[in-house]
């Protein structure tokens, strides 16, 4: 059978992954086929991939995550894919947030291929030591941190133009100052009177300090940029997913030596995933539904799970997997990964479309957005906007 | 030609200032192609340490041979070549199709007006207007009905369709200007309507020609939206291939090899305006201007 | 002005349009009407039709971000067009002053017309950042107190998408009016001189009003370009800082397709269009009335 | 050859009338002039009669056949426009055989055409150029080359000298005169030029506002014109006119006698107002004081070589006479101008018909 | 009014020579007229004495100032172009007024001027609309009240009256004839026509090639022409010519003696073969078989209203004759010319130059 893959995994690593996942179907007897679509996070992937429904001509899978699966479920154009589950194990193999956003109406609907953690500090020691500061571990020492870095004439946040990028920040402050109810609650449940309580104030609030430690010319800036300014030492820190990882190492930085990957303030004993999946459509062609299922139990394969992560910087999605191959940062993020699923602290990235619908996502992140960029909004004018931009169904 | 002909070719202070002034805006128009240039012949480290518009120190082809044929775009790592002749096998007959029928449509619309052209013709300029996006998903399920989705001939046939309304503008711009005695004489030796169109229009339609030829050209090849929305999985246009080297969102970006894909997919267009530039102007001159 | 009428085939002429007016008219209008059908519906990630009046036009009107497109439009629009007719127009006439260079400028001003932002949007964005581009460049060359900081500055920003956009589009309405220019009949220019007129008087008086119709099809041409701008905002500013830099077309294109609110979407453009077809119907009335 | 009637024949655009009912005729072989003044509806009349429009009501004959609404292509009729319509895409030869090509002519015949038409108009130099390559003469022969190198059945030519320098127009006036005196193709003509109407038509219409105001020879319509109009319009300088006051059968203005012999009188008829009309040929100017002449000074002379106009103040207005060779009198001189009875045109001053 | 010295003025574009080294001078408030074939550089010319181009070499007087380098808006000249040249986004009176307003002349002088020129070309009624609105004769008359609303120092004139169909021809060049009797200002006028140039010149240069061929008086032109070139191009029909042999102080054409009077044998030189020239309009055709006349068969006759051509093949090849009125004779018929021997014109087959 015929398996067409849309992603957005175009280059880099990202792209070495996606080979890997072909080779493993083409050693099953299945053609790929390559649809990348990359650019704006999905965007254009995600037009495509509308015009492709709409045509009658949906490809085998497509990269979708979050609560976007149920919304394509809903339309009923995905197909079931239980029995490739059951066989396979899959229940037990993920944990329960993540396998449920897998599923719609208790069907699997979506293969899981990795998790990113987003909730990391970078840091760069060089910098810190000449600044006489350590790595904060909550928003306090943060900020110390900040003002020694300010001091030795190092920006101390370095940081990008794009919204994703302000609101991925953003998280990070609500979990560590907020703390993992009042995440669930309010970037989850989307819950009105916790997004309009004094915790969301104090967030806001803290979120805006953070801004005062980017340098001016943050807008504009793309993420891998702003990394480089860690490397080379000119900003002391940054927030950023685990992806951040791939441009320390082309650097040729070792981890733990020449960068820090600790988890943002306040956030130790807990983690923001952000998990990459494949939704699988229905199929009209009887031969490429078998090469479908096979792409599934390939993707949930313990071989590709590692293999894939280890190009992508990411963590197998699946429990127990043996982590040897992996870097020290890897190995503290899959330890998390494993606790906080027990503890109940995993929580779904709001800032990379794990947490809410896409349409409401879109519009509190215009709202935090803009309130990072308006300098004369007050944190209370902030909160009305979100609260209301919560509502958008 | 139209400039008055006393202005002294000696040096004048206004003179002085006129040259400095066009330099200036010549140096503006200039500089992102230097950029673009002189990046894709840096290495990465050069990047990182210099200056945007230092010249490269050791200027290297790496970045072109590599964007060119080894750079990864998704699974396949044969760089912007495949994607290249995609392009090259769309643009020609979506190109010469919609400038076809342009021709025609101007022939009638100039020449044969019958009741009610007019309206029909204002109708279609208001085409122009429609945003591009607006398409995308009826397009889409019309082309699932007749078979074409992602497929070249889908997207062929939505660029033809797309640019109607801009050449059938321009050839009936120009053939107004065509004397009707022409087609009078034509008929009085005994021609008909396609033997006039075949024998004496359209061999004198060269300068218009040239100027939609270049535009259909420039927007089809640059054309990305329905590029990627349209196309197959083996039929992506460049643009496609440049968005999917260019823009990754998470991965290591490297700058040279970016700046160099872009120009590879800028040069066919690069090269039509160098060479047809003048012939551009001149058929504008031509007629094409005329509201 | 008559075109010739007497053909023993009268249809014919019709019959050879017909194809592609019946397809233009299916694809423009017909598209339109669907669009403006999904406007009424309940559409949100892929098109349905459950009908729920003006709903999604409520919606789109308290939304805050739309009406920073719509502010945004009217800014860049005015700016673009305005600008980018003066600095074509400005081009055209110094061009036109028998330069020697000639064929090498004009390439040179033409060829960002060449270009997609696809292609050129990273350079722009690095030039317009002030800590890689112009800024930093006039910084190191001792100009430390030159700051050029639009592109990061939600208020300003909007202003650097006009800039990019009338560097693109300069060149082209160079052209235009240089064809224009040049089609002028020579003995004009030459009455105008001897009746004593300097040659700025000559471009000022004569020249450009004569131009009045090349100015009203570059118009046409421009404005279209205004409002259909898309890769343009979309390569050098995402629409940000946040949403500050966000057109009606972009705001369409994230409503419809990244955010799965297809109604919203068509909404937003069915707007655009009447805003479009409110400027532009009395224009083609008025030009299509005149030619008669 | 055939001969061609246009019969009642009239064109409306819309609300405007543009012909309001022609109707000619002229015979086989015949050359008709048509002259007016711009926009009377001369080149429309043409169009009609080449097919490139419909007349609105009415029918045109050529020969037995009814063409009003035969396709133009197959009428089988050759025209050369004013703007010559030269295709600018073929050279020379290629535009004088695509009618021959268009009606599929072989091509063996199609060079012997081109051959001819070639010698006879001498352009036989230029058959490989384009039509930009040419002067302003030699695309006039190419236009007129188009037209003879076929046979038709009827010549039509709109203004077809009009761009010619003066030198340039007589010859070409020659040739078209030699050219239809062999091949007696009936013909259409359309100009402008009063000497080119005189001495190329065999019949000559008048037109004025889409109505012909007289049709008839050319010696009919310059010694006879039938209204003022037609008197006005032909000759150069123009027919000198003289509102005059009818006394029984006689004619006076500012209280002098103008000259009737009785013919004249008799026509007078009812018309209470005359206008006498003396051509500038007719009127012989003397030292003043000639008898039965009328007194005048001379106020102006505009010698054009073989003649001198003189224009003359005289107590009937300023009066035009046309004087071969120069003139003895000076200007300011007291001078007399004297004429023919006979050489009077008489038109009734309100309907301006011609009484005689 | 001022006087205009040419001297010796030449250009070239490139390696082309249009001028080739021009000397004309004519007095303050005469009317100089240009004639020429198409492309001897009549406009170029023009275009010197306007300043909208510098000479190669040579230089321009206008009365005592050097104007050769002055820019034009300097040179205080008035010109009318042959395309009109109207700006199209004026109306009529902006395009009168324009000149005076670039002058700096007050509001109420440039009414008043406008409102004077309006009157005097009768476009009154017109001057609210834009050029495009204008018919051609319309058209004219603006670009003339253009010029004539200044009071300039030299009026230039490029064919500004070749547009026009005769009747209004007539009635213009009147007007132009009028306007300089009673302004004297000095004026160039460039034109096809032969009656313009014999009507309204003081001064005629006849150019060829970009040299002036003869330069006088209309009289002087016509009567008294340098060239054979001047010869021929002056005058329609154009000057019979025939060429002779010399024998001692007689010339004889194919054995016909031709008569010649005592200063004509003592002008011959030693001119070996003359051109024998005569006017058309100095044959006089008579009965067949008169004494001392040319015998002839009339070949064509061309009535023109007041006159009529008659061609007749002689033994000295075609001859035109241009006889008053009717002809009686008909085509076919034997005939006689006759001349005097005072009408001939002569001319050195060789150098093309007069004898006398
Ligand atoms: N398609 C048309 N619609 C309306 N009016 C027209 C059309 N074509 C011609 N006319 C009008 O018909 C009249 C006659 O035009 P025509 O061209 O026959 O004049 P003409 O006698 O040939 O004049 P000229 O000597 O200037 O060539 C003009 O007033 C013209 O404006
Ligand atoms: N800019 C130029 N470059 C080269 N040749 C030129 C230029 N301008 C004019 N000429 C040539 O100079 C010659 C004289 O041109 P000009 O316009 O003076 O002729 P003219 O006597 O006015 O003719 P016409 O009677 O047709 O108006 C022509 O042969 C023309 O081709
Ligand atoms: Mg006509
Ligand atoms: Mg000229």
């Amino acid at each position: 059978g015929e398996v067409e893959v849309l992603h957005w995994w175009t280059a880099g690593g990202e792209a070495k992954a996606a080979a890997a996942l072909k080779a493993t179907l083409q050693a099953k007897g299945h053609t790929w086929k390559d649809f990348a679509v990359a650019g704006g996070g999905g965007d254009s992937a995600m037009t495509v991939l509308k015009s492709r429904v709409v045509s009658g001509n949906a490809p085998a899978a497509a990269q979708i995550k979050g609560p976007s699966l149920q919304e394509w479920a809903r339309e009923g154009v995905l197909a079931n894919m239980d029995d490739v589950a059951k066989a396979e194990k899959w229940d037990e193999s993920l944990p329960k947030v993540v396998s449920d956003i897998m599923k719609y109406k208790g069907n699997y609907i979506a293969a899981p291929v990795n998790v990113h953690r987003v909730n990391w500090l970078w840091a760069n020691p060089e910098a810190f030591k000449k600044a006489g500061a350590k790595v904060p571990t909550n928003w306090d020492e943060f900020f110390v941190a900040a003002e020694a870095l300010k001091k030795a004439g190092i920006t101390p946040v370095a940081h990008g133009g794009q919204n994703w990028q302000d609101f991925t920040t953003f998280e990070a402050v609500a979990l560590g100052v907020g703390g993992v109810e009042f995440y669930k609650k309010a970037l989850v449940q989307l819950d009105p009177a916790t997004l309009n309580s004094p915790t969301m104030e104090n967030v806001l609030s803290t979120f805006k300090k953070v801004k005062s430690y980017t340098d001016k010319n943050a807008p504009g800036r793309d993420w891998n940029l702003a990394t480089a300014m860690v490397i080379k030492g000119e900003a002391g820190m940054q927030i950023m997913g685990d992806w951040a990882k791939g441009e320390f190492i082309a650097a040729g930085k070792a981890p733990g030596k020449d960068f820090v990957c600790a988890p943002a303030p306040g956030t130790a004993k807990s983690f923001t995933f952000n998990v990459d999946s494949f939704a699988l459509f229905k199929l009209k062609n009887d031969a490429n539904v078998k090469a479908q299922k096979d792409l599934a139990t390939a993707i949930m394969s313990p071989e590709f799970q590692e293999l894939f992560n280890l190009n992508k910087g990411s963590i197998p999605v699946r429990l127990g997997m043996k982590m040897d191959k992996f870097d020290d940062c890897a190995k503290t993020s899959s330890a998390d990964f494993v606790a906080t699923a027990k503890t109940g602290a995993l929580v779904p990235s709001i800032a990379h479309g794990m947490a809410v619908p896409s349409a409401a996502e879109g519009a509190i992140k215009d709202a935090v957005s803009q309130f990072w960029n308006t300098d004369k909004m007050t944190p209370k004018d902030a909160m009305a906007k979100i609260v209301a931009a919560a509502k958008t169904k | 030609m139209s400039a008055p002909s006393t202005l002294s070719p000696r040096l004048s202070l206004g003179r002085i200032l006129l040259f400095v002034s066009l330099g200036l805006f010549a140096l503006f128009f200039l500089t992102p192609l230097y950029v673009m240039l002189a990046t894709s012949f840096k290495t990465m480290d050069e990047i990182r340490e210099g200056t945007l518009l230092s010249l490269p120190a050791s200027p290297s082809f790496a970045a072109w041979a590599t964007a060119w044929s080894s750079a990864c775009t998704g699974t396949d790592c044969g760089g912007l070549k495949p994607f290249f002749m995609n392009s090259v096998m769309m643009v020609i007959p979506a190109v010469l199709t919609s400038t076809l029928i342009g021709a025609l449509n101007g022939y009638v619309l100039s020449k044969w007006k019958f009741k009610g052209s007019e309206f029909m013709f204002a109708l279609l300029l208001f085409g122009v207007f429609m945003p591009m996006q607006v398409v995308l998903l009826p397009m889409s399920q019309v082309l699932g009905w007749l078979g074409i989705a992602s497929s070249v001939w889908g997207l062929i046939l939505v660029h033809v369709i797309a640019g109607i309304p801009s050449t059938t503008l321009f050839f009936r711009n120009y053939y107004v200007g065509l004397p009707d005695e022409l087609i009078k004489a034509a008929m009085l030796d005994g021609a008909n309507f396609w033997q006039i169109f075949w024998r004496i229009v359209l061999p004198l339609s060269t300068p218009i020609l040239v100027v939609t030829l270049i535009w259909q050209f420039t927007n089809i090849w640059n054309d990305f939206l329905y590029g990627v929305v349209f196309s197959g999985a083996d039929s992506k246009p460049i643009t496609v291939g440049l968005n999917n080297l260019a823009n990754t969102s998470s991965s290591v970006k490297e700058y040279n090899v970016d700046m160099a894909a872009a120009m590879i997919a800028a040069l066919p267009t690069l090269f039509v305006y160098i060479v047809a530039g003048k012939y551009f102007v001149r058929g504008l001159t031509a007629g094409a201007v005329k509201g | 002005m008559s075109a010739p009428s007497a053909l023993r085939t009268p249809w014919l002429p019709k019959l050879v349009v017909a194809p592609s007016f019946v397809v233009s008219f299916l694809f423009i209008y017909g598209l339109m009407a669907w669009n403006g059908y999904l406007s009424v519906s309940a559409s949100r990630l892929l098109p349905n039709y459950e009908f729920v009046g003006l709903e999604q036009y409520e919606i789109l009107f308290e939304n805050e971000r739309w009406w920073v497109a719509l502010r945004n439009l009217a800014v860049f629009g005015g700016l673009f067009i305005g600008g980018g007719m003066a600095v074509g127009l400005l081009l055209a006439i110094l061009l036109d002053q028998k330069i020697r260079a000639e064929g090498v400028l004009r390439t040179i001003y033409l060829y960002p017309m060449a270009l997609s932002f696809i292609v050129t949007g990273t350079a722009w964005k690095w030039m317009l950042n002030p800590g890689l581009g112009l800024e930093h460049l006039m910084h190191q060359w001792g100009f430390t107190e030159f700051e050029f900081g639009w592109l990061v500055d939600p208020d300003m920003a909007i202003y650097c998408v006009a800039i990019a956009g009338i560097w693109q589009s300069a060149g082209f309405v160079m052209a235009l009016f240089l064809a224009g220019l040049r089609g002028i009949d020579d003995s004009i220019i030459k009455a105008a001189q001897v009746d004593g007129a300097s040659l700025p008087k000559i471009y000022w008086r004569i020249l450009i009003p004569t131009l009045r119709p090349v100015f009203f099809s570059t118009l046409m041409v421009v404005s279209h370009l205004a409002i259909k701008s898309f890769d343009l905002v979309m390569a050098l500013t995402a629409g940000g800082p946040g949403y500050a830099t966000d057109l009606p077309a972009t705001f369409m294109y994230t409503m419809a397709f990244s955010r799965g609110q297809i109604g919203l979407g068509a909404a937003s453009a069915t707007v655009m269009l009447a805003t479009v077809a409110a400027i532009v119907v009395p224009y083609l009335y008025s030009e299509l009335r005149v030619k008669k | 050859m055939s001969a061609l009637t246009i019969q009642d024949v009239r064109k409306s655009y819309g609300a405007v009338d543009i012909l309001k009912g022609i109707n000619i005729h002229i015979e086989a072989g015949e050359f008709l002039i048509l002259v007016g003044p711009s926009g009377c509806g001369k080149s429309t009349l043409l169009s009609m009669i080449a097919g490139l429009d419909v007349p609105t009501s009415g029918a045109i004959r050529l020969g037995e056949r009814d063409i009003t609404h035969l396709p133009s292509k197959d009428r089988d009729i050759a025209m050369v426009f004013q703007s010559y319509a030269l295709y600018p895409n073929m050279n020379v030869a290629q535009n004088i055989a695509f009618a021959l090509e268009m009606r599929k002519v072989p091509k063996a015949q199609r060079e012997a055409a081109v051959q001819r038409v070639s010698d006879m108009l001498q352009i036989g130099h230029l058959l490989d150029r384009k039509p930009g390559q040419l002067s302003g003469g030699q695309r006039q022969r190419v236009a007129m080359g188009r037209a003879l190198a076929r046979d038709p059945k009827l010549f039509l030519f709109d203004e077809p000298l009009s761009n010619l320098d003066a030198k340039l127009r007589v010859e070409m006036r020659a040739e078209i005169k030699r050219l239809h005196q062999r091949t007696q193709t009936t013909t259409v003509y359309v100009t402008h030029d009063q000497v080119e109407a005189m001495t190329l038509g065999d019949r000559i219409a008048v037109m004025k506002d889409g109505q012909v105001q007289q049709f008839g020879t050319p010696d009919d319509i310059y010694s006879r014109p039938a209204t003022r109009f037609v008197a006005e319009f032909i000759g150069s300088p123009a027919m000198n006119l003289v509102t005059a006051q009818r006394q029984a059968q006689a004619l006076s203005a500012h209280g002098l006698p103008l000259p009737l012999h009785g013919a004249q009188q008799a026509a007078l008829g009812s018309a209470a107002e005359v206008l006498y009309g003396i051509r500038p040929e007719h009127l012989q100017l003397s030292a003043a004081g000639a008898a039965g002449s009328l007194p005048g000074t001379l106020s102006m002379l505009e010698p054009t070589g073989p003649e001198t106009y003189a224009l003359v103040d005289t107590p009937l207005g300023t009066l035009t006479a046309r004087v071969p060779g120069t003139v003895a009198h000076k200007v300011g001189e007291a001078v007399s101008l004297a004429w023919a009875a006979e050489a009077a045109h008489l038109f009734d001053a309100k309907t301006e018909q011609r009484l005689a």
